[in-house]
């Protein structure tokens, strides 16, 4: 099978250059290959055994990652996975209609959230728990969401991390214009970029790829130089579809055709996820976006509480990554280093423990949300109609606890 | 093309079988793909997980995967790759995962879906049918939980039906996908699964046609029109309202569009009264379009206006809200009190 | 960011011109742009070539290409994208060359557009207004004709407004830009470039409220209510049926979500008759949600039903048929003869 | 600036690969050279001077094409020229609605379209009437649509001619719909391909690119490898907008990122676009499928005659395209070559002016339709509330008639 480049310009010859009417082998297997390993083209950082790879390109990039701060990005994971058991434990305990874990995508989440300067925006999916964290979202303020007292609760601007969204694809043409309007307001480029530039990153998942929503945010972000970043967190499932009934190439190679740079990285390697993320990050912000990024990784547990992947995936898919655990190989090289000791870790994990029952406490004493609340914010400026159901219904609802029926 | 498939669940001795909505559909998914192989099921997850809701599940085990197809994930593009398949001589049934993601497909659904036929004077057919799970109750999350059916019903060209029992279920699935119009197949989510709604489904039987409305129930007080899922809910009330010694009549409307309103003028002419129910907002809806019909219909013989029952006019609230937002018994009864009290 | 900008059409010195429909949209455009630098258009050929039907003619020569933007072709991308801008505090003015083209851009505008407010508790805004031409009577061929608008009053969450003469095409385009809620805006294209429409803009007057009906026209014999193109068409009967000695009211609804029928209600209690107009489709529309509220409203006002006169529910059928499908004259005359034989 | 090849995997560097807010020029002369020249990658087999160019892969696809055969397309480019301006003409003369034509693009649309099979299916967008003749299909029977009597009146499973379709990029889908149910058929491969298997062709245009349903159209043909030719005729405009406005690269090269082949042809060659299409079509029915064209060619008249190109564009650009005319070139070829003397002009001249004297006839002549066909057809199966609706218009009719008012 020729190369995609190849494919641009096909080589000369006689007649038909094949004859095979269903898929040849090898775009079998190279399918499947491409989602069951990262591909030569991965970029790594870290090894899952904990090792540091170097990377003339990256590596300036994680300059300023010392001990400490590789301890703040494996202390981040650790909270933001214990936070997210805890809430699937309390949907399983009915305490939550539903949770979406995000179980094995910490080094994508927390890597690229952190690779975000104040200033810069986030357009999450709807399993970015652990970038919320990132943002300053307090894991409790999700909480509204899964328990569904409320759509989305935090302050979007202060923590310039927009709602979620959960109909596949749309995000990414808002966070395309939001991109077109830090553009627009002169905060891209200049001499003093690097302190007041800003972009935007905007998540999705492989599934997604395929949304004619993505394909126009790339349009658009490529036609208005948007400095936006799309982060693409491919971990090998929408639902029960492999990535293979999605696209035929590996997805950071979709860039290819709009013009503008797609990488792939090890999405599982945290000190990789940052260093692309602010590579990516900082092209955009000079002038030099958007960027595709393909976080290449795994959904360790089900789509959402609702799912069972056992109807579709094998769990030896499961064994093999559990080797390549985003956390684990932190943990490793920390030690190996002499970078943090026992206490450390120990201490991690109680203020991880800690966390998730403040986490469940707060969720066990969430009020209910009152009536009115289904009649309110509809619009910014009132009206009527829905100001008279309002009033009918609430009165209709006092006269029933007055006991008229 | 794959041969004739012999299913794979054996149709018992007995034509009977106790179903489920959710399994009644199911089987007839199955016994319209052994009827005629240009069936194909098409969506997200349709296959190996047999759906989200499992309406499909086995289907891709035993008709194969160029029968039951996992599609890329977008919407436009299922209901869009659905027409070339009509066009080539399939009849595709689509699942939309939600009815809250039939909107990025909604183009292709008004350009192409609706207006096919007409366009070429009736020389192009659109056999498709667009299975949608609706309505709310499910404690769900945004876009799980609406009922936007009223657009459908509004866009000539396209046909609408909602089931509201399992024998309905088995039966309407298997007409709406053996009609040469494009059919938008609305099923009441929450029911799915009801073992309360359980019942015998007769497989040798004659089925109702597809396009005609039911009255489930006789009554003279006042009138319920509802369909879908409020179905359930008019019973319930009907029931409560005879302890209180009135009865009522309840019609599931079963056809969205066209609507079969003739039972509806038939039942108001004795009745006087009719109160429509849907979990949908009220502007611009099919309860609307019930209540404007109605009037003109029976002019003269209403004692009462037209009421409904209906979602509000605000966007799905977070679920723990949602007992308020949709219909449910007290609120029927409180509209029927009105009604007779008018 | 562009700096504050002196337009190049001179405010002539009385505050009075003489426009059509069409040049009061542009002025009313020029005149927000003027006022709010936030305030950006966007859209298909809005920018050199002024839109299809000028409504932008020589903005992107004032404003320049940053607060005119031709964008890509897809309207998801242009509904999306200003969805984008507004939350970053643009106020974007989306056109959509012709209403049979909203529709992919449907998803974004009732899963995000509709939703964020609600969603976010009021934190996001979304003034996003989407200029849409709609209506028949053009000779146009296929998806240039259709009238969409009911489908998005069903849609909470949204605004939905039309203009139906210059002095409100004015008033109201700078208004909707100005509301900090979505607005769909439905502009006669039959009417834009009207000479007969013409009429003297006060630019000094203080406007009209964005969200309220108008009686155009006392009468007392019955009462037609109609937006858009089809309010001319109401005018027009009104003037014929007073040759023949009945006197009609004429209202304009002017916001189609939320509605405004207290004039309506108050109207009907008086002449007792309504026919409401739209060349839409008549199944599940704001036909049918006006008559279905005065059906209740007015239940003792009313001695003939609400009558609706549409179009058919049919697609948009080719347009040399368009005189039958469209309202006109005299089958306006023709429902209120009726209502008043009833 | 870099190659695209490297954007999917950017160069080793120390920081930012460059620092300008802007666009840089670079870009924007590259997007401008890629919309007014072919560029370094456009095949040709016939030059605008009537050179016959040699193509190693691309000559055994058109080794049949003798003096007649060339002669044939040359007739049918001009037949398709004097219709399209027959047609404009009668739109100015009020008895058309609109017209749409095609000038400019004859080469693209015969070149493409006698490269299908019969048993071939293609899918028009709106401006196809090359590809109408092509397929059989009568071009009186095209007049209804711009007459407004009708929204479309061929016969398409005859012709294999899908209706025409006004919504920009919806029959992308619907063609790759049709190309898998090819495919499902067992229509594509095998050991006698040449002479059983199917293929399609999908028309759509440059701006068409950056809806969503094509990008879908893509997806979808990737997925299922289906025997679907995307024949993108960049005609430079869509409307008022430039290329540039849609894309950063050039168009054909889009398909590298779903991993099957793009091709840009001169689409003012004839020759070319038979050879190339016929290729992919093999490709297509060999199992090789998708593949996607990019014709290269220029919209000579308005967009449509409702529209006023001299808001928008200079008239020096129709000028330098006027010397790469599709039909002139082939004439010259016929003439240099002595395939064709002036006789063989003259007459097909003659003959294409009898072409557009029946089809002025025809247009002239053609009935009104009944008033009864607003309510045909609307469904297979007839519903009750329209018929209802239908009796009570029709009767209001009659009654009208008979002077009710
Ligand atoms: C438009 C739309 N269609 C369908 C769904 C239902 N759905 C929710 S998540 C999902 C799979 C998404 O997969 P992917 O993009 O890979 O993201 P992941 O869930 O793996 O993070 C689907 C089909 C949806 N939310 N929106
Ligand atoms: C969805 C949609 N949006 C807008 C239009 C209006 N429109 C008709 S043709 C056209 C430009 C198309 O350009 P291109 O795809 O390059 O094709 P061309 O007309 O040049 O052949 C536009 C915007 C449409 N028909 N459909
Ligand atoms: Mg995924
Ligand atoms: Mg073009």
């Amino acid at each position: 099978m020729p190369s995609p480049e190849q494919w641009t310009r096909p080589e000369p010859g006689a007649g038909p250059a094949a004859t095979a009417a269903e898929p040849t082998p090898e775009q079998v297997i190279a399918g499947l290959r491409a989602t069951t390993e990262g591909g030569a083209e991965l970029t790594q950082l870290l090894t899952p055994e904990g090792e540091r790879v170097s990377s003339a390109m990256f590596d300036p990039y994680v300059a300023d990652i010392d001990a400490e701060a590789l301890r703040g990005l494996y202390r981040d994971m650790v909270l933001v996975r214990r936070a997210d058991r805890e809430a699937n434990a309390m949907q399983r305990q009915g305490q939550l209609g539903i949770w979406v874990p995000l179980l094995g995508q910490e080094a994508a989440q927390v890597g690229s959230g952190r690779a975000l300067k104040p200033r810069d925006m986030a357009f999450p999916s709807y399993r970015e728990h652990g970038v919320a964290y990132t943002r300053g979202v307090d894991f409790r303020e999700l909480l509204g969401i899964f328990r569904c007292t409320d759509h989305g609760g935090w302050d979007f601007q202060q923590h310039r991390f927009h709602p979620y969204t959960i109909v596949i694809g749309n995000q990414v043409l808002n966070a395309a214009g939001y991109a077109m309007g830090q553009k627009f307001d002169g905060k891209v480029g200049g001499a003093d970029a690097d302190e007041t530039a800003e972009a935007t990153i905007c998540y999705f998942g492989d599934g997604a790829t395929s949304q004619g929503d993505v394909h126009e945010g790339f349009v658009w972000a490529a036609v208005y130089d948007a400095p936006l970043v799309f982060f693409c967190q491919n971990n090998q499932w929408a639902i029960s579809e492999p990535t293979e009934r999605q696209s035929r190439l590996p997805l950071y190679q979709r860039a290819r055709g709009y013009g503008f740079p797609g990488i792939r990285v090890d999405g599982n390697d945290v000190l990789g996820c940052l260093a692309v993320t602010r590579w990516a990050l900082e092209e955009c912000r000079h002038g030099n976006g958007p960027v595709l990024i393909e976080a290449f990784t795994y959904r360790m547990d089900a789509h959402t509480t609702t799912d069972d992947p056992t109807r579709y995936r094998l769990s030896d898919e499961l064994e093999v990554w559990k080797h390549k655990d985003p956390i684990e190989r932190v943990r490793v090289h920390l030690a190996r280093t002499g970078s943090a000791d026992q206490e450390f870790f120990d201490e991690v994990q109680a203020e991880a423990d800690r966390f998730a029952a403040e986490l469940r406490d707060y969720c066990f004493n969430m009020p209910e949300p009152p009536p009115e609340r289904v009649f309110a914010n509809v619009y910014a400026e009132p009206s009527p109609v829905l100001e008279a159901q309002r009033e009918e219904y609430l009165s209709y609802l006092a006269g029933f606890g007055a006991g008229e029926h | 093309m794959a041969a004739p498939v012999k299913s794979t669940v054996d149709t018992p001795t007995s034509s009977v079988q106790n179903l489920t909505i959710g399994k009644a559909l199911n089987l007839g998914l199955r016994r319209a793909m052994e009827a005629d192989d240009k069936v194909i099921v098409m969506g997200e997850d349709v296959g190996k997980l047999g759906g989200v809701f499992r309406i499909t599940d086995g289907l891709q085990k035993d008709f194969g995967e160029h029968r039951v197809l996992d599609t890329p994930l977008a919407e436009s593009g299922i209901i869009g790759t659905a027409v070339g398949l009509a066009v080539r001589g399939y009849r595709p049934v689509c699942e939309i995962q939600f009815e809250g993601f039939i909107f990025p497909g909604f183009d292709q659904i008004s350009s192409q879906v609706a207006k096919l036929h007409y366009r070429t004077q009736g020389k192009v057919k659109v056999p498709i049918v667009i299975r949608v799970p609706f309505g709310g109750g499910i404690g769900a999350v945004e876009h799980h939980s609406e009922s936007p059916e009223s657009l459908f019903s509004h866009i000539a060209g396209l046909k609408v039906v909602s089931c509201s029992n399992p024998v309905d279920a088995y039966w309407m699935i298997q007409q709406a996908i053996s009609a040469d119009d494009p059919v938008l197949f609305f099923e009441p989510k929450r029911l799915y699964h009801s073992g309360a709604l359980k019942a015998p489904v007769e497989t040798a039987a004659t089925p109702d046609p597809l396009f005609a409305s039911r009255v489930l129930r006789r009554g003279d007080a006042a009138t319920l029109v509802a369909y879908g899922p409020s179905v359930k809910v008019c019973l319930d009330a009907a029931t409560a309202a005879e302890e209180e010694g009135r009865s009522l009549e309840v019609i599931d409307l079963r056809t969205l569009s066209p609507l079969d309103l003739e039972p509806v003028f038939e039942s108001v002419r004795r009745t006087g009264r009719l109160i429509t129910v849907s979990e949908a907002s009220a502007e611009s809806s099919l309860t609307s379009e019930i209540a404007a019909r109605v009037q003109q219909e029976c002019f003269y013989s209403l004692e009462a206006p037209v009421l409904r029952v209906t979602g509000f006019d605000t966007p799905y609230p977070p679920s723990k809200l949602e007992e308020h937002f949709l219909p449910d018994l007290d609120r029927v009864l409180h509209a029927v009190d009105r009604a007779l009290d008018w």
